[in-house]
């Protein structure tokens, strides 16, 4: 049957795409695998689709584990903006915890983490694998990465 | 980039006697258009014997399913003989469900359709 | 490092997942992936998850398409709960929008379709692929189509 | 079913005198005991050389990398020589970027894994 509003498609511009999860980990898994079919769909590569993947674990991952840690009833809110070419994925966690959002500029030092020290690599392993990254904090009083990915 | 913009691809090609519309992408009502207009273009050159094939469509949804019930009126008029090929096993099955395998022939490749419309 | 929290591991009781999608055609797509993810990761086999992805999409399809047709700004909601062995998807609309809901229990007629008539598939389709469906409304007025897909 | 559960399967079996642990499943923080303790069975079995093989991983986080530094540290320890198969291009690229694969051989297959520990 024809579609009068079939003119009414999705444009770059459009509202975001919002994805509420529980904080309990393993629903990064979720996001991961969302953020990694419309990076699909838009077009990028697997290895930038892979990338993408480890980015996004870690900023849910952390705040799951940091962000929201002790909060009952916590969620994790992942928002993805498609603008044109360029997808943008901000994940927030609810309990505002100030950190130290230089962390993972500098390469972690494997052989501390050799002698057992403990060593982070989520914020590093982020770094690489997109193209901007923001560590900032949200009104509501949570902490935003803000991450994005550029054809 | 594609993601919600349109980017089917519609071609058509000839074996022997037989059109081969090749269709790849989603198959919705965004692809009406294009498969309508190969449609009509094969037909206005006289084409007899037409394969629609799917090799490349992942997302066929009931809009997709209403252009291609439009193409199977239109093939019943005009005396055309219709197959479809490289749908994977879930849009055969929905094909079947549908019934559309009673006025089109499924086959797995398109060098099957195109051998049982050569011989038809 | 060790993770104290580890233990705060997700459970199938938990919240569910809630994806907000703009009404536009296009992004009946981001639920069907997301719902196939999840499917696939709760080990569901690839004539299930298929299957699922038709259900997702139909349903997403006719939230944007009739549920908030016209609505500026309108969202979908797509609700995945995951109890146990069984996915419970509802795709909610805003727009309160009156329709039969035995639409699609009789298999449309194919028939009357070769004849040019409208004939709709989806909520046929729907039926056809989750082991169970309900179409209500929602407080907030909106229509709330609700799969469920048993182990 | 598995999803959020921990379907993580570790088993371990022998080539000849290489120890293979085989790691199927999400490489997290819910793996630390499964994959510890089959290195720790291997040890006190007197394991001199071991694969670690994942070559049904799609998912190693940060966490996971830290397990592996771990077993990385205790081989170290014991005089053991480590190696790991089975890894996908992008889980490949993360090791040598964290610098695993100064301390354990990165190989494609287990065969290649055990081919190279058993000449060593
Ligand atoms: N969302 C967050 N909320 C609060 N703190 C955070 C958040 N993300 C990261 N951090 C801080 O940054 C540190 C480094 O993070 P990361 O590199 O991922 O390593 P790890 O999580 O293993 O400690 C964390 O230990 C934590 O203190
Ligand atoms: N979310 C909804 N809101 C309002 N009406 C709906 C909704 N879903 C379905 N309907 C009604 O049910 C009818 C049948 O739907 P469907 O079988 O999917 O076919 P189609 O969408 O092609 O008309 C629609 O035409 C519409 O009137």
């Amino acid at each position: 049957m024809r579609r009068p509003w079939s003119s009414k498609r999705a444009r770059s511009t459009e509202q975001p795409i919002e994805l509420r999860l529980p904080s309990c980990l393993g629903y990064e898994k979720v996001a991961m695998d969302t953020a990694a079919v419309i990076a699909e769909r838009m077009g990028f590569g697997p290895d930038r689709v892979a990338g993408l993947r480890t980015a996004v674990s870690e900023a849910v991952t952390n705040a799951i584990e940091h962000g929201n840690q002790g909060v009952r009833n916590a969620e994790v809110h992942v928002v993805m903006a498609i603008q044109d070419d360029t997808l943008i994925i901000c994940v927030r966690d609810q309990n505002y915890h100030q950190f130290d959002r230089s962390y993972g500029i500098q390469r972690p030092d494997l052989q501390r983490a050799l002698r057992g020290e403990d060593v982070g690599w989520g914020m590093w392993l982020i770094r690489q694998f997109v193209d901007e990254v923001e560590f900032t904090g949200v009104p509501n009083g949570g902490n935003e990465v803000r991450m994005v990915l550029r054809a | 980039m594609a993601f919600l913009d349109d980017a089917l691809e519609v071609t058509s090609r000839r074996h022997g006697n037989v059109t081969v519309i090749d269709i790849k992408g989603d198959v919705t009502t965004f692809a009406d258009a294009k498969i309508t207009e190969a449609y009509t273009a094969a037909t206005e050159a006289g084409a007899q014997k037409l394969v629609l094939n799917f090799h490349h469509s992942n997302y066929i949804n009931s809009a997709g399913i209403a252009i291609l019930i439009r193409i199977v009126t239109s093939c019943g008029r005009h005396g055309q003989k219709l197959a479809m090929s490289g749908l994977n096993e879930h849009f055969q099955k929905i094909f079947r469900m549908v019934g559309l395998s009673q006025y089109a022939d499924i086959h797995e490749t398109e060098e099957q359709a195109v051998a049982a419309l050569t011989g038809a």
